[in-house]
């Protein structure tokens, strides 16, 4: 048995809501889709009995009516945990991991201000990476999204 | 171990080498063959599938139907990045890179270069 | 009078420290530039950056004290200028001389650290501020060895006048061989006084932009640039005067090339230090000058009173 | 003194790029530190997601000057794993050459910089004299300085020749001697040392919580390498070993980036020795298939990561950029407790900051463009010359004849 599907088997024997939820992509990545109630439980197992000692990034996604967020750890072999957590859009809320990693703080400022999720047990702090001046509301990475109109001024005095 | 001035034997020894720059303006420096500079467009090698304003990551390049079989190519100096990946997507070697790399203006206008048929390239305008 | 104007303003006076100025830094950044292994700036270079210096509009802070501001620079580069007529530069008589001009010209060399520090100080920017803090802090650190060395000197002329420590060293030639710890001194710590590496902390770039001249442009800074190449070549003749008195008898026109050779190995041993160094901390800066320099300085002064007492009596 | 708080950037001399640091010093000591990341955004992520992956290939190239190699690397590895791509053998070495030889780039600039930041402007201007050789061979090898443009989907885009190897083991030869040179400096010329250790201490426990990632890492004690934790490329055959260090301070930082030179030399040699014959690259899929990739990458600042995904057509529907600054910038707070004004340059430096790679994301467009009186090159021309003349000073004639001289 591999490494990977060690892994894959004591997440799946500890948590059993796993089931078919976990694949093993190829050597060294592993992808799990995690109920976004039980999140911080499988992180908190994941870090501190599997060894996933490292947090690469966490990644905001736009599916539509919900939001997803990818948390990306690794451990010391090199093997990547992908944990992915989906929450409405209407309701985008998740709990911070700062008490894991006090490093992700500025990841979570990221899908703040880029994917308006809010998170819960983050301090209070500068934003990141958009100005201060930056209209509320207004999250650049949703699909639906669009450029503010005004904004078109600019490439004419570009091309002047 | 220690010791204050260890870069001495090395920078007087400098006074008596041949400086490292050059006199740039006046003194030029080659490009290796290969380099990606200014591209070069073959009208008469062009069949006009535009397969290189596809795959061109800057919306540089603009491909024109001036007459039957008859393509002309515009170019935007500024905008273009210089990956050469229009290069690599033309099937007929309709384009080339040069290597050119002086191509700075103090006029947008004077960076859109069009190669027309008769293989004389001229500033739009 | 007429001759005295001339004296102050063409020669030796402002043209021909300006002057000289320029061609000393040229010398300096070409060397600096070929130690580098580059090509350096072509001849002109320094006089062109003061072409274009005066050439551009003078912007005075709004906090800025405007009248500080615009003096400083005056005054620096009036103390320098000032401070060359004291030094005999060839033949053994300076232009003015009394006993006691030696410490006239430390002092009027301590002006120019003390115009940064105001000028600095009254931009009202804090780099400008944090500056001007260095440079004050610094003086203390390098000005009591410098001192100390050119005391030395004075001490085995046993006199308190550039001139008559000419006429001395002229008597008994060889006796400034017993000043090379000195000189050493003296060259370190005036890299401090002129702020270079590795005692540009008051200006260092990457910390504090320009330090003191921050917020000086144009015309003013011009003149500090200017002040800071002049006091450059006063400091080197002061050092050529006291620590290599020798060829002070010769024809004027080969004591004038003595004179400028002696200068301008003086700025290119300058060079070569700061081109081997790093910049230190201001606090490891004061160790250095306190830790090291100060008792080599002490060596340097008990040589001196030892050599008076068993060679001169 | 009183404190005072001083603004380092957005415009610094000792920053490359945009960034804010602000810094309230009490005399000379550091008691506070704030970042204020995000002054160049350039909406990247946004920008991948309208472009075809073709396009994003050149797009990610240019998220960083530096370690453009990487990003477009780790991008292309995405891609080509949801494409399920067999990049052919050849095109792997050609790949991890070129990364091999951005690395050594990277680290002489980084060892400039250093210079310049401590006022060691020498060891700038000898170490950048030096990277001209490996600047030199890229334009050889790849056709440009910087941004190489040797990826593409399915493998490289240019073949090495023998006359090519020839050209780049002697430059490596030289290379490997001037690092011996500087190893050199670097461990005993006192100001460096000075100025270097015991600066921007971050102990091994702070790296691990912070996350500290590459050489800033390593220097604490941190035994992390993607290139050999999770090969990817070709590094998987070629044998190197991952230098660390215990000093956990600049100076530290700085052996491994040397160190880490020394190690790149012989893998390039290794690389030249083992590469196998072949094709270069396989043709791609203008549209890749459903899926979603993780990708790893040892960039010379530390790990790079990209994750992207697709969704069947031309264009991909997301792509995540983690350029290794992000993780390294919340240690430089650590790193600042209680030093001088004098050691921020450095510390800060000394995580070899990439900020154009650690923005990459939205575009800042200004709302109120439309009032602002943009002047053009000619315009501010025109007004300097008829201000001086104003002021007396004239140089049309002069300016004439220089003209005549150039042509």
């Amino acid at each position: 048995m591999t490494r990977e599907e060690e892994i894959q088997d004591s997440l799946i024997k500890k948590f059993n809501f796993l089931e078919n939820k976990i694949r093993v992509q190829r050597q060294k990545r592993i992808f799990a889709e995690v109920p976004s109630e039980n999140f911080l439980e499988v992180f908190e197992y994941a870090v501190e009995d599997l060894g996933f000692k490292f947090i690469c990034t966490i990644t905001g996604l736009d599916e539509g009516s919900s939001l997803a967020f990818i948390y990306h750890i690794t451990r010391q072999d090199g093997i990547t945990l992908n944990l992915k957590i989906t929450v409405p859009k209407e309701h985008p809320v998740i709990k911070t991991v700062m008490q894991f990693f006090p490093g992700a703080d500025i990841y979570e400022r990221e899908v703040m201000d880029l994917l308006g999720a809010k998170v819960e047990g983050l301090p209070a702090g500068k934003r990141y990476p958009l100005p201060d001046d930056w209209p509320a509301g207004q999250y650049p990475l949703r699909k639906d999204w669009k450029k503010p109109e005004k904004a078109k001024g600019k490439e004419e005095t570009q091309n002047a | 171990m220690k010791r204050p001035g260890k870069m001495m034997s090395q920078v007087l020894r400098s006074i008596f080498k041949r400086p490292a720059t050059t006199k740039y303006p006046f003194v030029k420096s080659g490009m290796p063959e290969k380099f990606r500079g200014k591209l070069k467009f073959y009208p008469e090698r062009c069949i006009g599938c535009k397969l290189c304003m596809k795959d061109c990551p800057s919306n540089a390049i603009n491909i024109k139907k001036v007459g039957e079989k008859q393509f002309e190519c515009e170019i935007d100096l500024g905008k273009c990045i210089y990956c050469a990946q229009c290069v690599d997507s033309c099937m007929k070697k309709a384009l080339e890179s040069t290597r050119e790399f002086e191509l700075a203006s103090l006029d947008r206008e004077k960076l859109k270069v069009t190669f027309r048929g008769d293989d004389k390239q001229d500033p739009k305008k | 009078m007429l001759a005295q104007l001339f004296y102050i303003l063409i020669f030796p006076g402002l043209l021909f420290l300006s002057v000289f100025g320029l061609a000393a830094e040229f010398f300096d950044r070409k060397l600096y530039a070929r130690l580098q292994n580059r090509v350096g700036p072509p001849w002109f270079q320094p006089l062109a950056d003061f072409i274009k210096l005066v050439g551009k509009e003078d912007i005075i802070p709004d906090d800025a004290n405007p009248n500080m501001f615009k003096l400083m620079p005056i005054f620096a580069l009036t103390a320098t200028a000032t401070a060359f007529f004291y030094i005999p530069l060839w033949g053994m008589n300076a232009y003015f001389h009394f006993n006691g001009d030696v410490i006239v010209v430390l002092y009027l060399l301590t002006i120019p650290t003390l115009t940064f520090f105001l000028g600095g100080w009254y931009s009202r920017s804090l780099y400008s501020q944090i500056g001007a803090v260095r440079s004050l802090t610094q003086l203390f650190a390098y000005e009591v060895p410098l001192f100390m060395s050119i005391l030395a000197t004075a001490l085995l002329a046993d006199t308190w006048s550039l001139s008559e420590m000419a006429l001395f060293y002229t008597v008994h030639p060889w006796y400034w061989v017993f000043n090379l710890i000195g000189l050493a001194i003296a060259l370190i710590t005036l890299l401090g006084k002129l702020e270079k590496v590795p005692f540009d902390i008051p200006e260092a770039e990457t910390e504090i932009v320009a330090g003191t001249f921050t917020e000086y442009s144009g015309r003013l800074f011009g003149i500090f640039k200017i002040a800071i190449d002049v006091e450059a070549i006063v400091g080197a003749s002061l050092l050529a005067a006291v620590f290599l008195p020798f060829g002070l008898t010769l024809h004027p026109a080969l004591g004038f090339l003595l004179f400028i050779i002696k200068v301008l190995s003086i700025v290119a041993v300058l060079s070569v230090l700061r081109t081997i160094f790093a910049r230190l901390r201001i606090d490891q800066m004061m160790i250095f000058c306190w830790k090291y320099l100060a008792p080599l300085a002490f060596l340097q002064l008990l040589i001196s009173l030892i050599l008076k007492g068993v060679l001169i009596r | 003194m009183h404190k005072v708080i001083i603004p380092i950037g957005p415009q610094h001399p000792a920053l490359k790029e945009p960034e804010s640091f602000m810094v309230a010093l009490s005399g000379e000591k550091i008691t506070e530190f704030g970042v204020r990341l995000g002054y160049n955004h350039r909406g990247i992520e946004k920008a991948c997601e309208e472009r075809t992956y073709i396009q994003d290939v050149y797009l990610t190239e240019r998220i960083c000057g530096i370690c453009s190699h990487a990003h477009s690397s780790a991008f292309v590895q995405a891609v080509e794993e949801i494409a399920g791509l067999a990049v052919p053998k050849r095109g792997l070495y050609i790949r991890t050459l070129i990364g091999e030889l951005e690395r050594v780039h990277s680290h002489l600039l980084w060892l400039g910089v250093a210079g310049h930041e401590i006022g060691f402007d020498t060891l700038l201007m000898y170490t950048w004299r030096d990277r001209e050789i490996v600047m030199d061979l890229m334009a050889l090898l790849t056709g440009n300085r910087v941004n190489y443009g040797i990826n593409t989907i399915g493998g490289v885009r240019r073949d090495v020749s023998p006359e090519q190897i020839k050209e780049i083991l002697k430059g490596v030869d030289a290379l490997e001697e001037r690092t011996k040179y500087y190893i050199e400096i670097a461990s005993s010329e006192t100001t460096v040392i000075e100025r270097l250790s015991g600066v921007g201490i971050l102990s091994h426990e702070d790296a691990l919580r912070l996350g500290a990632v590459g050489p800033t890492g390593r220097a604490s004690g941190i035994d992390r390498d993607t290139r050999r934790d999770d090969p990817y490329a070709a590094y998987g055959e070629i044998e190197f070993k991952v230098v660390t260090d215990n000093h956990n301070d600049v100076y530290g930082r700085t052996l491994v980036r040397l160190g880490e030179l020394m190690e790149s030399y012989k893998m390039i040699r290794q690389i030249l020795k083992k590469m196998p014959d072949g094709p270069i690259a396989i043709k791609a899929p203008r549209k890749i298939p459903p899926g979603e990739a993780f990708s790893r990458y040892e960039a010379p600042r530390g790990e790079n990561v990209h994750y992207v995904k697709a969704n069947g057509t031309e264009k991909p529907e997301r792509v995540k950029v983690r350029a290794p600054t992000l993780a390294n910038i919340q240690t430089v707070a650590k790193m600042l407790e209680d030093r001088q004004l004098a050691d921020l340059p450095i510390v800060i430096a000394a995580i070899d900051p990439c900020f154009s790679c650690t923005d990459r994301l939205i575009a800042v467009k200004d709302l109120e463009t439309n009032k602002t009186n943009t002047l053009k090159w000619q315009d501010l021309h025109a007004y300097s010359i008829e201000w001086h003349r104003e002021h007396g000073v004239d140089f049309s004639q002069l300016n004439k004849k220089l003209k005549g001289m150039l042509k």
